[in-house]
C-alpha cells in the first residue's frame, strides 16, 4: 500500500507526494511496456503450423477479460505481476518449490511461476486480489486470517490463502491434518505453520457459516 | 564440421570432451571407398606378375630348400589372432552404439582393451627378443623397393628389389597400426581410472580437465582411424593374390615356390635346413 | 499500568493490506521507465578476473548500463549516529568484485529494458579468470600447508581494545587477516576424527579454576559435534529498486530496521544520510539477514545513476543462496565435568566456526558466552577461531552462536543425565541460571563478569514439564513398538533480549487521533505496531484512534534500534513508554494551566486529561489544540537535547501539528536483558527406515511481560521450527573438488515444510515482568531456535541412545546406518556434506 | 560465455489440439523440439537456460491425451492426465490403488494438480551435478562428477550403475511396472507399445536418456491390464521432507495369495538405479512361500545382492532391504 496510515484500504495517491513523475503506478503499464515488446519468434516468421499461437491473447482474471500481449515463454506469474499489475501474487523461488505464486486456474491451485500464460487462455484465473467482494468484504478465508492474526512477514500469505481456498472447494470440512496436507505445497520461512493452520481452519469454519 | 566436441566444467570453462562421431562415419566411408577403388583397379588394370618360367628357374637353383618355409612362429600367430579378436570386440563395442545399436558395452570394451594391451606388451617383448625386430619396420632403404613395387603395380617390367620377409605394404600397415594402436592403448589405460573396475578405485580427477580432454580425443581419433585400417587389413587378407600370406598367418609356413616368387632370397635368407628362427 | 492494550490480542494495522494482496514489497513497486538488472556471478570459489569484455553485451538492443567493481565507492571510515567510528575494511565485503572469494559472488551487473534482454547480455559478456587456491572446509584450511580462503590468510586478527584511560591513537588499529595452522600434535588428533583443543586459538577467555572443576567431577565427557550451515532463505529475496531524484537516492528494499538502514545505504553508496530515502513498507522475512537491508542494494543504485533511470534488481532464489547470508556452521569440542547431581563443575570448550570469506562473525565467541549463561558452569575455558572459507558470506541468523552453542552442548548434557541416572529436566534445572545470573568472561575496566537482568528458567522448566506431562511421557520413552520407538527430549536456550537508549515520537492532533511515528521494520514480528501500544496505553487512547506511520524514512521517523538480536520489543517499548510519559506530563501541565491546580492532580485516561476524582478536564483533541497555541515544548518547537539528531530532524518537521510526545529512553537498567526458553519434544522413529516424526512440541518462554500474545506465540513456535530445521534436515552441500554449491534449491537445502512439524504445537509464557524495564517486556526472536533444535536432538538420543549422531542434521540415512553399525557412521568432521 | 540461470530464453510455442498435430510438429522440429506436458521438469531446464529448444510443443490443449477410460477390463490413462485426476479417480482407487498411492506421494498438491503421469515417468534424473549444467556423461561429456573420491552422492545409485550413478526419481514408474502396464508411443513412423519395464533404460544402454523415447516420439497413453486388478498392493516412499522431496528410495509390489502362500508377485524399487528395477530374483524366490517374517527376510537379502555403495549412500542398502521386507510382510506397525 502506498499510504503508511493505518486504514483498511488506504488511498492510492498519497505517495505521489514523494515523486515527481507518477512513480508508483500500481498498474505498471508504462514500465512493463518496455518489458514486453520484443519478438521471441526464433523461427522468424510466425509459422503456419497446427497449434501455432498468437501473442495478443485474452485472459479471464478475477472475473474480468484482459487483453494482453504475451511472450511465448512467459509465465503466468510474470503476466499477472508485470502486465496486469496484480502484485499480490509473489515470486518466492520461481521454481515450483515455495508456493508463494499460487493462483486458482479453473478453481484448481497452480504455481503461476510454472504455468505458461498461453496455456491458460480461456480459463478462469483467480488471484488474491480477486477474493474479496467488490464492496471490500473479505473472503471468509481472508477473514479467518484476520481473526487469528495468521502469518508473520506474509510474503507467503497470498499463496497459502489461494491454496486453502482451492482445497476447501474439494473438502469444505477438513480436519487440521487434512488441511495441512491441502496447503503443504506452500512454504513459510517465518515457519508460522501452527498459527497459519489455525487461521485457515478458522477460515474454513467461516466459509461453512457463510 | 567440428572434429571435436567441447563441454563446460563446473567453473564454466570449456573443456575438450570427445572427437565428433562424424569422424567415425568418415573413417568407415574412407575405408570402404579405398576397398572399392583398389578392388576395381585390380580387376581392370594389368599389373605385372612374375612369370612362372622365372620362378621355375629359381626353384631349380634353390632346390635345396625345404618344401615348406616357416614364416610365422606359433607364438607370433597366436598373438596376431588374439589381438585381432580383441580389436574386433573393441571396435564393435565402441562403434555399434554410435551406429545406433544400444547395449551395455563398457565392460566388454575395457576387458578387450586389457587383453589387447597385454598381447601388445607380449608382442613387443617377443619381437625384440626372439624375432628379427627390424624386419617389420620401414626405412629409407625401402625407397627403391617402393618405387619398384609401384612400377610393377602400373604393369611395368622393372628389375630391382623384391620384398624381404615382409612385403612393403605389410610393413607400412604395421607402422600405422603401431601408431594408432599405441595411441588407443595408452589413452585407454588412463581412462580405466574413470570406469568402475576391480583393479583401481575410480578417480576421474587423476588428470586435469584439459589433460583428460586430450586423452579422450586421442582415444577417439585412434579409434576411428582403426576402423579404416582394419577394413583395409581385412580386405587385403581375403584378396586372392594375397591369400597365401593370410594362409601363412594361419598355418605358419609358405611353400618354397611362394617364397621364391614373392621374396628376395637375398633379403630374407632362409638357412638350410631352416632353423626355428623365422 | 491498567492493561487495556498491552497483553491483548488485536488486528495489526498492516494485516488487511496483507490478506488482500495490496501490501507492497520491494518487487511490487513500479516506476516509469524502470529498467531491470541481472547479475553475472563468479563460477569460481576464488579467482582473479583477468579480462572483461562487455562490447557484445552493450551491443544487445535494450541494454542501458553495466557496472563492475570499478564503479563502487572506495571503502571509507564512517561515524554512526551514536558517535561510534565505523572503520573501513579493505578486506571486507563488497557488492561487486574483481577477486571473487566464493562461487556466486556478483562480479558485474547489466541494466536493460527487460530481464530477457539483460539475461541475453550477461551471456554475451566475455570474462576470463585466473583461478586461485580455495577452501570450503575450515578444517582443511587449518591443516599445515592447507589452502587459505584469502590471499592474506585464513582468520581475522582483531586488535585488543585500547585500555581505558590511554588516549586513542591517531589511526586506530584495524582488524587484519592472518594465517593460522594446526600444530603437528593437533593434526594427528584431527586425523583421528577428533577436533583438537586449539591452544593458539585467537578467541580465548576463561574464568574459575578449571582443573579443580574437573577434579570435583564425578563424570567427565569429552565430545565433538558439528552444526550445519543454514541459509536464512527469507521467502522474499533481497530484491531492490533504486533511483536518484534531486540528488537523493531512493531505495525500495526489504529491511528489518527501517530507520537504521539509512546509515547502511549511506555508507555503502557514499552519500550523506540526509540524502538517503529508504522505503520498506513490508519485508518478506529477515531472520538476521536483512538487519539493515543488504549490501547488494548498491548495485541497482549504481546502475540507476549510470543509466539515469530507475532500476529494479530482482534477486533469484539461486542468487539468494549465494548472497542471502547463512548461519556459520560450528565444529565444537566439549570437555564437560559433572558432579553426581548433574551440576556442571567445569567446561572446557573449543569452537571452530566456518566464517565464510568476509568480516568475522560473532557466532564463534557466542557459543562460549551462551554456554556460560545457560548452564552456569563453575569454571570454564573457551577457545575459538572463525576460519575464513570460500563459501557464501555468513551473517547473524536468529540466535547467532546461541543455536550452535546449544546444539554442541545439549546432547552432552543429555548423555550425562543418562550416565548419571538423572532426569533430563532435573539436570537442566540444577544448572539453570536465576536472578542476576553472571555470564561470559570478566571484562571492562573493573574486570567483572556481566550478568542478566533476571532469569526464571527453573519456573519455565517446571511449567513446561507440567504442561507437557513430562513424567508420564518419559515412562514410554525408548520402548520399542514393532518397528517404532519413541523418545522425549527437553532443552533450554537463551539469548540477548533487548537494548536501550532509543527515541519515541508521536503527535496528538486536534482531530483527537494519536499519530505515532515508527522507525521499526515491518518484517513479520509485529513489533512495528506492538511496541507503540504502550504509548496509547499510557494516554488512554483506544487503538482505533491510533495512526501509525512506518516504512518510509522520508516520513519523519524517530531514531530506532536495529531489529536484530531480539532488541525491539524491549528497546522500543521503553522508548514508547518514555514518549508516552513525556506527553502525559505535557497534558497534565496544560490541564493545570487551563483548569488550575498542580499538574500531578491530573490524570490521563479515556482520551481525556482530568482531575483525579473525575472532575471535568479536557479532551486530548482540545489539549492538542492548546499545545499548538502554547507552542514551545508542547508542540515540538522545543525538543529534548538528548534525542538523536535523526529524531530531531523528524520532530522539527512535525512541530506545530499538535501535542508532541518525544523522548529518549533514559530508564536505568541493572544488567543485560536476556530471554530464556525451555523446549519439549516427543518423536517417533521408524527403525527400519530411520525416518522419524515429531509428534509433539511445546515451548515455554521466560520473556517478561507479554505485549501481544498472538505475535509472541508466532515468534516462539516459528523460531522453534527454524531451530528444528537444523536438526531434521537443513544444510549446505559443497563439492570439495571445485568448491561450488551442489545444494542450490529448496529441495536440496530442505527448509521444513508444514508436514515436517506437528500439526498442533503448543507454547506458553511465564509472563513475569522483567524488573529492569518499565513495561517488563524482553525480546523473543532468538531463544526458541536452540530450544527447538535441541529438544528434538535430545528426543532422538533418548529413543535410540548415544551412538546415533555426532553432527546435525540428523537425517534418516545417519540413523539407519548408525543403527546397523552400532556407532555413529557419518564422517564426523567434514563440512557441507 | 558467461552463465546465467534465470529467465527463459525465447522459443517458438505450439499448442496442438490433437495427438496427430503434436506428432506432426514433433516430426517437423525434432530434435530441436521440446515436449511440455505439466512442465514441472521442463521449466527447470528452460529457466536455468541449460536446455535450449527452439520449439516447445505444449500439450495442455490436446484433450485426447487426457482422461482415464476402461479398456478390456483394465484402464487406459492418457499421458497428459494429471496426477491429481489419477489420485481421485474411482476406478483407479478401486482396482489399482497402488497407482493412486504412488501418485499422491509425488511432490506437492500444486505439482500434482499440474504434473502428468506421462511427465512423471518420462522425467529426467535430479542428480545435482547433471542438473547444474556441467558436461557429465549424461550431458554428453566424459565424466561422472557424482562418482569421484570427493563426490557427495547421498541420493545416488547403489545398483546398475555404469559410469553414471544417477537415479530415476519417479514414484509412479515402479507402481506402473508392478501393475505390468504398457506404454503407448506415437510418432510419424507409427505407433509402438512398450512394456513399462522396458520403457526405462540404464546408462549402460544409453547414458544420455532415461527412457526409450526417441526425440521424435510422443508417449500418448499408459495401459494398465486387468491382470493385477484388486491384488494385494504395497507402496512405500522414503524421503527427507514430507512434501516436494524426491524419493531416496521407493518400493512397489503387487501380490496375489493362494491358500496363504504367495501365488504371483511383481516387485519394483526405484531411486536405487537409473531405471526402476524389477526384482525378478526376489519374485522367483518368494513365490509359493507363506507371507512370513522369514520369507520377508530372505526377500530383503536377495534384493540387495550386488548392491554397491558410493561414499555417502551406504544407507540405501539396508533401506532397500527393509523396504523389500515390508513389501512382503507389511509395515509391521502395531
Amino acid at each position: 500500500m502506498d499510504d503508511k496510515t493505518i486504514t483498511a484500504d488506504p488511498p492510492k495517491n498519497v505517495s505521489r507526494r514523494n515523486f515527481i513523475k507518477g512513480v508508483i503506478a500500481s498498474g505498471a503499464v508504462v514500465s512493463s511496456a518496455a518489458y514486453l515488446w520484443r519478438s521471441s519468434s526464433v523461427l522468424g516468421q510466425q509459422p503456419s503450423a497446427p497449434g501455432s499461437v498468437e501473442r495478443l491473447i485474452t485472459l479471464m482474471v478475477n472475473g474480468q477479460e484482459r487483453r494482453v500481449d504475451v511472450l511465448k515463454q512467459e509465465t503466468l506469474a510474470t503476466t499477472l505481476r508485470y502486465k496486469l499489475g496484480l502484485t499480490g501474487t509473489k515470486l518466492g523461488c520461481d521454481r515450483a518449490e515455495c508456493g508463494a505464486c499460487t493462483v486458482l486456474v479453473d478453481d484448481v491451485p497452480h504455481y503461476s511461476c510454472s504455468v505458461l500464460t498461453h496455456a491458460v487462455r480461456g480459463k478462469k484465473i483467480v488471484t488474491i486480489e480477486g477474493l474479496a467482494a467488490a464492496d471490500g468484504t473479505l473472503h471468509p478465508v481472508q477473514q479467518g486470517v484476520v481473526d487469528e492474526q495468521g502469518f508473520q512477514c506474509a510474503f507467503c500469505m497470498s499463496g497459502f490463502i489461494m491454496a486453502a481456498v482451492g482445497f476447501l472447494k474439494t473438502n469444505p470440512n477438513p480436519t487440521r491434518a487434512q488441511l495441512a496436507h491441502g496447503i503443504s505445497g506452500n512454504l513459510c520461512r517465518c515457519q508460522d505453520y501452527d498459527k497459519i493452520l489455525t487461521s485457515l481452519m478458522r477460515g474454513a469454519e467461516n466459509m461453512r457459516k457463510a | 564440421m567440428d572434429f571435436v566436441k567441447w563441454g563446460l566444467n563446473p567453473w564454466g570453462e570449456s573443456i575438450l570432451t570427445h572427437v565428433s562421431w562424424t569422424l567415425f562415419w568418415a573413417s568407415l566411408v574412407a575405408g570402404l571407398m579405398f576397398l572399392v577403388a583398389h578392388g576395381s583397379y585390380m580387376l581392370l588394370s594389368a599389373h605385372r606378375k612374375r612369370p612362372a618360367t622365372e620362378t621355375d628357374h629359381l626353384e631349380k637353383t634353390f632346390a635345396s630348400l625345404p618344401e615348406r618355409i616357416e614364416r610365422h612362429s606359433l607364438m607370433a600367430r597366436a598373438f596376431h589372432w588374439v589381438m585381432a579378436a580383441a580389436m574386433f570386440v573393441l571396435l564393435f563395442t565402441a562403434f555399434l552404439p554410435v551406429a545406433g545399436v544400444k547395449f551395455p558395452w563398457v565392460t566388454w570394451h575395457w576387458i578387450a582393451g586389457l587383453v589387447l594391451t597385454g598381447s601388445i606388451v607380449f608382442h613387443i617383448i617377443h619381437a625384440t627378443v626372439w624375432l628379427d625386430f627390424w624386419s617389420i619396420w620401414v626405412g629409407p632403404k625401402d625407397v627403391p623397393e617402393l618405387k619398384a613395387e609401384l612400377m610393377r603395380e602400373l604393369g611395368r617390367e622393372v628389375p630391382g628389389p623384391k620384398s624381404g620377409k615382409y612385403p612393403l605394404g605389410n610393413r607400412l600397415y604395421h607402422t600405422a597400426i603401431v601408431a594408432t594402436g599405441l595411441g588407443a592403448v595408452l589413452s585407454g589405460v588412463l581412462m580405466m581410472s574413470r570406469v568402475r573396475t576391480p583393479f583401481v578405485t575410480r578417480n576421474p580427477y587423476l588428470l586435469s580437465d584439459s589433460a583428460w580432454g586430450v586423452t579422450y580425443v586421442t582415444h577417439g581419433l585412434a579409434g576411428v582411424a582403426l576402423v579404416g585400417l582394419v577394413i583395409a587389413h581385412v580386405y587385403f587378407a581375403v584378396r586372392p593374390e594375397k591369400w597365401w600370406i593370410t594362409k601363412s598367418m594361419i598355418l605358419g609356413w609358405i611353400t618354397r615356390r611362394q617364397y621364391l616368387e614373392h621374396h628376395e632370397p637375398e633379403r630374407w635368407k632362409v638357412a638350410n635346413p631352416p632353423t626355428s628362427r623365422s | 499500568m491498567a492493561e487495556k492494550l498491552v497483553g491483548q490480542n488485536y488486528t495489526t494495522p498492516d494485516l488487511i493490506a496483507k490478506v488482500t494482496g495490496k501490501s507492497k514489497y520491494a518487487e511490487d513497486f513500479r516506476v516509469d521507465g524502470m529498467l531491470f538488472a541481472k547479475l553475472l556471478l563468479s563460477p569460481h570459489p576464488h579467482a582473479r578476473v583477468t579480462r572483461i569484455d562487455t562490447t557484445a553485451a552493450m551491443a544487445v538492443p535494450g541494454v542501458k548500463a553495466i557496472v563492475t567493481a570499478d564503479d563502487l565507492p572506495a571503502p571509507s571510515d564512517a561515524v554512526n549516529d551514536n558517535g561510534q567510528l565505523i572503520l573501513a575494511n579493505i578486506d571486507g565485503e563488497v557488492a561487486l568484485t574483481k577477486e571473487p572469494v566464493y562461487q556466486g559472488q556478483p562480479i558485474l551487473a547489466v541494466a536493460a529494458v527487460d530481464e530477457v534482454t539483460a539475461a541475453e547480455a550477461i551471456e554475451r559478456i566475455e570474462i576470463d579468470y585466473e583461478p586461485l587456491p580455495f577452501v570450503v572446509d575450515p578444517l582443511v584450511s587449518l591443516r599445515p600447508g592447507g589452502p587459505n580462503a584469502r590471499t592474506k590468510g585464513n582468520f581475522w586478527f582483531i586488535p585488543p581494545p585500547i585500555p581505558p584511560g590511554t588516549p586513542p591513537p591517531k589511526s586506530p588499529p584495524r582488524p587484519e587477516i592472518r594465517e593460522m595452522k594446526w600444530t603437528a600434535a593437533e593434526l594427528t588428533e584431527a586425523d583421528a576424527g577428533r577436533l583438537p583443543m586449539m591452544e593458539g586459538a585467537p578467541e580465548a577467555w576463561a574464568y574459575g579454576d578449571l582443573d579443580a572443576g574437573f577434579k570435583e567431577a564425578a563424570l567427565v565427557l569429552d565430545e565433538t559435534f558439528v552444526t550445519p550451515d543454514t541459509s536464512h532463505q527469507t521467502l522474499e529475496t533481497r530484491t531492490a529498486l533504486a533511483y536518484w531524484q534531486n540528488g537523493k537516492v531512493h531505495v525500495y528494499t526489504g529491511t528489518q530496521s527501517t530507520a537504521q538502514t539509512v546509515l547502511g545505504v549511506s555508507r555503502w553508496v557514499g552519500v550523506p544520510p540526509e540524502d538517503v530515502v529508504v522505503v520498506s513498507e513490508y519485508t518478506g522475512g529477515g531472520f538476521g539477514s536483512k538487519i539493515t537491508g543488504a549490501i547488494s542494494l548498491v548495485i541497482p543504485v549504481l546502475l540507476a545513476k549510470k543509466a539515469n533511470a530507475p532500476v529494479m534488481m530482482r534477486i533469484t532464489r539461486e542468487e539468494e543462496h549465494y548472497i542471502g547470508r547463512a548461519r556459520p556452521g560450528v565444529r565444537g569440542r566439549m570437555k564437560v565435568g559433572f558432579a553426581k547431581d548433574g551440576r556442571i563443575t567445569a567446561l572446557d570448550m573449543c569452537s571452530v566456526s566456518d566464517n565464510g570469506p568476509f568480516e568475522r562473525q560473532g557466532d564463534c565467541n557466542n557459543t562460549g558466552v551462551i554456554a556460560s549463561l545457560m548452564y552456569q558452569p563453575k569454571a570454564m575455558r573457551f577457545r575459538g577461531i572463525s576460519v575464513l572459507t570460500n563459501t557464501p558470506p555468513r551473517g547473524p541468523q536468529s540466535q547467532p552462536g546461541g543455536t550452535q552453542s546449544h546444539m554442541l552442548i545439549e546432547p552432552v548434557i543429555s548423555k550425562a543425565a543418562r550416565k548419571l541416572g538423572i532426569d533430563q529436566v532435573a539436570i537442566r534445572r540444577i544448572n539453570a541460571p536465576s536472578g542476576k545470573a553472571p555470564f561470559g568472561p570478566p571484562g571492562g575496566p573493573k574486570q567483572v563478569r556481566q550478568y542478566a537482568t533476571s532469569a526464571f528458567v527453573k519456573e519455565a522448566l517446571d511449567k513446561g514439564s507440567a504442561l507437557f506431562k513430562w513424567d508420564e511421557r518419559k515412562t514410554r520413552s525408548g520402548k520399542r513398538d514393532g518397528n517404532k520407538v519413541r523418545g522425549v527430549g527437553v532443552a533450554v536456550s537463551t539469548y540477548s533480549a533487548g537494548s536501550t537508549g532509543y527515541d519515541g515520537l508521536f503527535v496528538i492532533k486536534p482531530d483527537g487521533l494519536l499519530y505515532i511515528q515508527s522507525g521499526i521494520g515491518n518484517h513479520g514480528t509485529e513489533s512495528v505496531s506492538d511496541c507503540h501500544r504502550v504509548s496509547a496505553e499510557i494516554l488512554g487512547v483506544p487503538w482505533d484512534k491510533v495512526v501509525v506511520t512506518w516504512g518510509d524514512t522520508a516520513k519523519n521517523l524517530p531514531w530506532t534500534c536495529n531489529s536484530g538480536g531480539s532488541q525491539t520489543i524491549h528497546a522500543m517499548t521503553r522508548a514508547a513508554h518514555a514518549a508516552g510519559m513525556d506527553a502525559k506530563k505535557k497534558l497534565q501541565a496544560i490541564a493545570a494551566k487551563d483548569l488550575g491546580g498542580r499538574p500531578e492532580d491530573y490524570e490521563v485516561a479515556n482520551e481525556r486529561v482530568f482531575r483525579k476524582g473525575g472532575r471535568p478536564g479536557m479532551t486530548l483533541a482540545k489539549a492538542a489544540q492548546r499545545a499548538i497555541d502554547l507552542g514551545g515544548a508542547y508542540d515540538g518547537h522545543e525538543l529534548p537535547k538528548d534525542i538523536n539528531r535523526f529524531t530531531t530532524a523528524s520532530a522539527n518537521a512535525l512541530a506545530g501539528q499538535g501535542l508532541m510526545g518525544v523522548a529518549k529512553d533514559n530508564y536505568p537498567r541493572d544488567g543485560q536483558s536476556r530471554s530464556f526458553v525451555a523446549g519439549f519434544a516427543e518423536v517417533e522413529i521408524d527403525v527400519e527406515t530411520g525416518k522419524y516424526y515429531i509428534l509433539d512440541y511445546l515451548a515455554v518462554a521466560d520473556v517478561g511481560t507479554v505485549v501481544h500474545p498472538r505475535a509472541l506465540g508466532g515468534q516462539i513456535l516459528g523460531r522453534s521450527i527454524l531451530g528444528i530445521g537444523h536438526t531434521i534436515g537443513q544444510k549446505w552441500v559443497y563439492d570439495q573438488q571445485y568448491g561450488v554449491a551442489l545444494a542450490r534449491r529448496f529441495h536440496h537445502n530442505r527448509p521444513p515444510t508444514i508436514l515436517d512439524v506437528p500439526e498442533q504445537m503448543a507454547w506458553a509464557a511465564l509472563d513475569i515482568p522483567d524488573p529492569e524495564t518499565p513495561v517488563g517486556a524482553r525480546g523473543i526472536g532468538e531463544p526458541p531456535v536452540g530450544a527447538g533444535a535441541c529438544a528434538v536432538l535430545n528426543a532422538i538420543s533418548d529413543a535410540l541412545g548415544d551412538n546415533i549422531y555426532q553432527r546435525a542434521p540428523v537425517t534418516l540415512d545417519m540413523i539407519l546406518t548408525s543403527l546397523e553399525a552400532g556407532h555413529p557412521t557419518i564422517e564426523p568432521l567434514t563440512a557441507h556434506i | 560465455m558467461a552463465v546465467i540461470h534465470d529467465v527463459m530464453p525465447a522459443f517458438e510455442l505450439f499448442q496442438p489440439e490433437t495427438t496427430a498435430d503434436a506428432v506432426t510438429l514433433l516430426d517437423r522440429y525434432s530434435p530441436n523440439a521440446w515436449v511440455m506436458a505439466g512442465g514441472m521438469d521442463s521449466f527447470d531446464w528452460l529457466k536455468d537456460r541449460i536446455k535450449r529448444p527452439s520449439v516447445v510443443i505444449d500439450l495442455s490443449r490436446a484433450a485426447e491425451l487426457r482422461g482415464i477410460k476402461e479398456r478390456d477390463g483394465g484402464l487406459e490413462i492418457g499421458a497428459a492426465t494429471t496426477l491429481t485426476e489419477i489420485v481421485r479417480h474411482a476406478r483407479v482407487r478401486e482396482k489399482f490403488m497402488i497407482l493412486a498411492e504412488a501418485a499422491e506421494l509425488v511432490a506437492s498438491p500444486q505439482i500434482r494438480n499440474q504434473g502428468t503421469l506421462g511427465g512423471n515417468v518420462s522425467q529426467d534424473t535430479r542428480c545435482w551435478y547433471y542438473r547444474a549444467g556441467w558436461s557429465c556423461y549424461r550431458a554428453g561429456g566424459n565424466i561422472c562428477y557424482a562418482d569421484t573420491p570427493t563426490a557427495i552422492n547421498r541420493e545416488h545409485a547403489i545398483l546398475d550403475a555404469d559410469r553414471c550413478v544417477a537415479v530415476n526419481p519417479s514414484d509412479t514408474a515402479p507402481a506402473l511396472i508392478a501393475l505390468d502396464a504398457q506404454m503407448v508411443i506415437q510418432s510419424a513412423r507409427g505407433q509402438r507399445v512398450v512394456e513399462a519395464e522396458d520403457f526405462f533404460i540404464g546408462p549402460g544402454t544409453d547414458i544420455t536418456r532415461m527412457t526409450v523415447l526417441a526425440p521424435d516420439e510422443l508417449l500418448t497413453a499408459i495401459r494398465i491390464p486387468s491382470t493385477w486388478a484388486g491384488a494385494q498392493f504395497y507402496f512405500e516412499k522414503v524421503r527427507d521432507r514430507n512434501v516436494w522431496d524426491f524419493p531416496l528410495l521407493n518400493v512397489a509390489s503387487a501380490t496375489t495369495y493362494a491358500s496363504g502362500r504367495i501365488e504371483r508377485i511383481r516387485m519394483v524399487v526405484n531411486a536405487a538405479a537409473a531405471r526402476p528395477l524389477r526384482l525378478h530374483a526376489v519374485e522367483a524366490a518368494v513365490v509359493g512361500r507363506p507371507r512370513s517374517e522369514e520369507t520377508a527376510e530372505r526377500a530383503g537379502q536377495i534384493a540387495i545382492e550386488g548392491a554397491q555403495a558410493l561414499r555417502y549412500n551406504a544407507y540405501k542398502i539396508p533401506l532397500m532391504r527393509n523396504l523389500v521386507k515390508r513389501a512382503i510382510r507389511g509395515r509391521g506397525d502395531t
